[in-house]
């Protein structure tokens, strides 16, 4: 019962995935490059970096950056956190 | 310096967070640093509310030479992350900073004594951070960082007690419903990206149209979003995380719930609002997932043993109410008459809902939590008779549930009042589920009442004292604004609430990031 | 200024409303007061009746809390029978139903598109 | 359907892959093969990310030495993608650490992995 | 797990490791790589020397190693080269480019170069930074499952 009823949802929804991947633009030709040719062409002017990629992890859009590095911060608290010798000593 | 407050918004609890595991060893330091920039932050959100009130959207670019320079020099499209910050962003980020402050002065008491209380309130300023984040935002991309932030830091509080196995559990069943939803929102990110080359919210609100792979991308967002809401059927995780929790983290997790909840009704009212305008399917699905969860959440309440786990599959039926309120509102955006004949107010009701469960629902964990922490038990069977021993925590607990059930003059009434009758315009029987959700609450109630609080004194609970200062403190804080929020419902609807409802409904503006393009 | 809720379909006044409460409670207190005793005290007419059994101790009657709203939980048992079934603490049984709900959702945006 | 199959072919192999991750999260009893689930997920997004910066016959977007066809930007592949998946990947390691730190405290406490058994909260 | 040839192999390959992983680190703004992939080399070293040492020495060696500490320095100062946009500028503006300052603040010729380190603006600091902030959370918790699994193993 479960299983079969979980393969019909597993399926149904496997099938709108491929259909989404197969109605997408063809690959390896982006419709549209406005934003990235703004990066490419500016990078060694605003941020003076060759590396395009870096200059958008760390300047463009820096503050993804910073949410992830919070990300793995948050990660690092945690397992400390959840693997901690010494349990609490509650009344 | 006032420019800058949507980046200190953020800045401000991250220091706070980065600096706290320094402090180990000084546990009470940690607990007073945590409360400080807790309520910095509220202030801070405060002056956001007014910033809005005063001049619309705000706008914050992040890295650009001017706060506000959203498009460079002669060029069509946004390039950088950006904050755009509108009335229902603001209102979400002062409920997501009281419920922090908060939670942060009733854990002052309600953890001492355990170990790793130095991570503990970092992960409590992260999981702000996270909300904050998702409220603020508007570049996608972001949405998903900030989603992530809240749903890793949320779990790792949830399995805080590391010595119970059930907490373990209920952590790891949250972060894998949160990590499928928040991988499954990146991948409608991704194909939005693929079709439109830009991560900007409003930008691709103006590109996106109605082809199939945006329709499967809306369809990826809606269910991602749902699930992390606690919709139901996909609200299996709430009562195994609201259970779990230590009781101080309570608020701040409601409130990601609903950031949740937030993010819905941006991708539903701004992301695709030419589709969704165009499709009151939307609004129908949006109203019957909100009937189901109303009546299933409530109903499997009144069987349950464990108060906190009661209290919580209260948490989701009331959850149906606001999405029964604002999905009766997308029903009818398209349509002027009927939006402004009960459109508006359902809308309003169903926001206006959102903060006085977070407050009412915050009230009633807290005082699960000081039970729990007088008597070490949540199953009501061994309670009994403890009004007499804690009369504040008992009054507070009247107060919550008196809100919770919809009994004049609290909060919860205001809220409801407003969903019933304008629901009622739309199809008499959303509203006819609505009152039956309302009396079954207040039933299930009255029974939490009856065998926690009244009855005979039992001999085990000899000894139990009131709780101590910070958690009633905090405890009293809640109950005063339940009252308050009840008796002046219209104050904050005019100050809160209808300016949230125009920011939804008045896509035209977020579009146009607040008329800078 | 008396604070309104306006709903489109009237209003609701919260002030004017716990008025209202006190007003009557007064008037009920004042109905209440004029009234004499009918009956004698400590005589039997004040015990509760039971059915002829005396009544028990105080102290002893602790009601369970999984007592309460017995017959409404025995009314709906197979209501409740089916919904506990689907509540299975299986932590796949979740991601499983969310890939139902994302269908159906999908078929209806996507179907009707 | 944009012309033929072929073209897409790594979309199709993302959409693959993501269904086999949903395989293995609903249908497996192990925990750690439901962990491994989610990170099929997350190797599946951001292949897809990746997928989507492409550009036939381009270079990468670094001017270090670049080859000198490269200095058109044309040429050269968008790199908005690769930083995304840059940021997803971090998030993914970070995921699965506190999953498998969550993961050893369950087995420290049932003495097992069985995700059938790990069901003292339901109801 | 402590063999010779593991114990010989970690012993020459560990400074090498570590080496090209401060390298990454610090051409991130020239070269592939950056703050979170050279941490990841880092750290990756110092799992080496983790797995390949027996507890005790593992646990004496790394017990007063200040990571947690490490990573709030890292975190925090990440914040701070992005609050430096806050002097006229926005957050996260990259104030030190092209800016004649002392340290990565050369200018970068336009086009294809052989590549200047001394150039990036803020990007080489963040970079630091956020290096840092990785070697250290990931070096603390390849630890804590390296010691509980040590220490639980009898318990278990």
């Amino acid at each position: 019962m479960r299983t079969s009823l979980g393969l019909l949802a597993f399926i149904g929804f496997t099938l709108f995935l491929l259909a989404a991947m197969i109605s997408i633009r063809p690959f390896g030709e982006p419709p549209h490059r406005e934003m990235d040719d703004w990066f490419i062409t500016h990078a060694q002017i605003e941020s003076s970096a060759n590396n395009v990629v870096t200059s958008i992890v760390f300047d463009y859009r820096g503050f993804d950056t910073l949410g992830e590095a919070t990300v793995l911060f948050t990660a690092v608290s945690g397992v400390l956190m959840v693997l901690r010798r010494k349990e609490g000593m509650k009344k | 310096m006032i420019e800058h407050l949507p980046a200190l918004m953020i800045a401000v609890p991250l220091f706070g967070a980065f600096v706290s595991p320094l402090f180990k060893k000084k546990q009470n330091i940690v607990a007073i640093w945590a409360i400080l920039i807790t309520a910095v932050t509220v202030g801070l959100s405060l002056l956001l509310m007014y910033q809005v009130r005063l001049n619309g959207v705000i706008v914050y670019v992040f890295g650009a030479d001017k706060p506000t320079l959203v498009l460079p020099s002669g060029y069509k499209v946004p390039i950088r992350i950006m904050f755009e910050i509108d009335g229902i962003g603001a209102f979400m980020a002062i409920s997501a900073t009281l419920m922090s402050f908060v939670g942060a002065l009733y854990s002052y008491s309600h953890v001492e004594g355990e170990s790793g209380l130095e991570k503990y309130y970092a992960l409590l300023l992260l999981l702000e951070v996270g909300i904050l984040g998702m409220v603020l935002t508007g570049d996608l991309f972001n949405l998903f960082v900030f989603l992530e932030i809240a749903g890793i830091a949320g779990s790792a509080l949830v399995g805080f007690r590391n010595y119970r196995g059930e907490a373990s559990e209920a952590g790891i069943k949250y972060l894998i419903v949160s990590s499928v939803a928040s991988l499954m929102v990146l991948f409608a990110v991704g194909i939005l990206y693929g079709e439109y080359g830009n991560l900007n919210l409003a930008y691709i609100s103006r590109q996106v149209s109605f082809n199939t792979l945006d329709m499967i991308a809306f369809g990826l967002l809606f269910a991602s979003f749902a699930m992390k809401c606690g919709a139901v059927p996909m609200h299996y995780w709430v009562p195994d995380a609201y259970t779990e929790v230590p009781a101080g983290i309570n608020p701040a997790l409601l409130v990601s719930t609903y950031a949740s909840l937030y993010a819905l009704f941006r991708v539903s009212f701004t992301l695709f609002a030419n589709i969704s305008i165009s499709l009151a399917r939307v609004g129908w699905i949006m109203s019957v997932l909100g009937v189901l969860t109303m009546f299933i959440g409530v109903t499997m309440a009144l069987v349950q043993k464990d108060v906190k786990r009661l209290m919580s599959y209260h948490a989701i039926s009331q959850t149906g109410y606001m999405l029964l309120g604002v999905g009766v509102g997308l029903t009818v955006l398209h349509d002027p008459k009927a939006l402004a004949e009960f459109g508006r107010t359902a809308m309003a009701g169903g926001i206006f809902h959102i903060i006085n469960h977070i407050i009412y629902k915050s009230l009633l964990l807290m005082t699960a939590g000081a039970l729990f922490y007088v008597t070490g038990t949540r199953n009501l069977n061994e309670m009994g008779g403890l009004a007499r021993k804690m009369p504040i925590t008992t009054l507070c607990f009247i107060v919550g549930a008196a809100a919770i059930s919809g009994l004049p003059p609290f909060n919860g009434f205001a809220s409801k009042f407003l969903i019933y009758e304008s629901s009622y315009r739309l199809n008499p029987l959303l509203a006819v589920f609505a009152m039956v959700t309302s009396i079954l609450t207040l039933a299930s109630f009255v029974k939490v009442f009856a065998s926690a609080f009244l009855g005979p004194p039992l001999e085990k609970f000899e000894n139990v004292r009131e709780v101590p200062k910070p958690m009633i403190v905090a405890m009293v804080i809640l109950a005063l604004l339940c009252i308050l929020f009840g008796l002046f419902p219209d104050v904050v609807l005019d100050k809160l609430v209808y300016p949230a409802v125009d920011a939804l409904i008045n896509v035209a503006q977020y579009q146009s990031w607040g008329g800078l393009a | 200024m008396i604070s309104q809720l306006i709903t489109g379909a009237g209003y609701w006044s919260p002030l004017l409303w716990l008025a209202f409460l006190i007003l009557f409670a007064l008037i009920g207190y004042l109905i209440y007061s004029r009234g004499n005793p009918s009956y004698k005290k400590d005589t039997e007419q004040v015990k509760p009746y039971l059915s002829g059994n005396a009544e028990p101790a105080k102290e002893k009657i602790q009601v369970k809390a999984s007592d309460i709203y017995w017959g409404f939980i025995e009314a709906l048992k197979g209501y409740y029978k089916v919904l506990q079934a689907i509540h299975t603490g299986d932590l796949r049984d979740y991601i499983l139903w969310y890939l139902g709900v994302g269908t159906i959702i999908l078929f209806l945006l996507v179907g009707g598109a | 359907m944009n012309g033929n199959i072929w073209v897409n072919f790594p979309f199709i192999v993302v959409a693959l892959l993501l269904a086999l991750g949903f395989y293995t999260i609903g249908f497996k009893r192990n925990l750690i093969k439901v962990v491994i689930g989610i990170e099929i997920l997350e190797g599946a997004v951001n292949l897809f990310l990746v997928a989507l910066g492409y550009v036939r016959g381009g270079y990468a977007p670094i001017y270090t030495l670049a080859p000198s066809e490269a200095a058109n930007p044309q040429n050269m592949v968008l790199p908005t993608p690769q930083a995304l998946t840059l940021t997803s990947i971090v998030i993914g390691v970070a995921v699965s650490a506190l999953m498998l730190a969550f993961a050893v405290n369950i087995y420290k406490h049932y003495g097992t992995l069985d995700v059938t058994k790990i069901r003292r909260l339901r109801g | 797990m402590t063999t010779t040839i593991i114990k010989t192999t970690t012993k020459i390959l560990t400074p090498l490791i570590l080496v090209f992983g401060s390298y990454i680190i610090l051409h991130g703004h020239l070269t592939p790589g950056g703050g979170f992939q050279g941490g990841a080399v880092f750290a990756s070293g110092l799992a080496l020397l983790i797995v390949a040492n027996k507890y005790e020495t593992v646990k004496s060696l790394f017990e007063k190693a200040p990571l947690s500490v490490l990573e709030s320095i890292g975190a925090v100062g990440f914040l701070g080269m992005a609050c430096l946009g806050f002097a006229g500028y926005t957050f996260f503006k990259n104030v030190i480019a092209n800016s004649g300052f002392l340290l990565f603040g050369g200018k970068t010729p336009s086009g294809i170069n052989p590549g200047y380190l001394n150039t990036g603006g803020t990007l080489p600091y963040m970079n630091i930074f956020v290096g840092m902030k990785v070697l250290a959370g990931l070096t603390s918790i390849i630890l804590v499952f390296f010691l509980i699994m040590r220490r639980e193993r009898d318990e278990w």
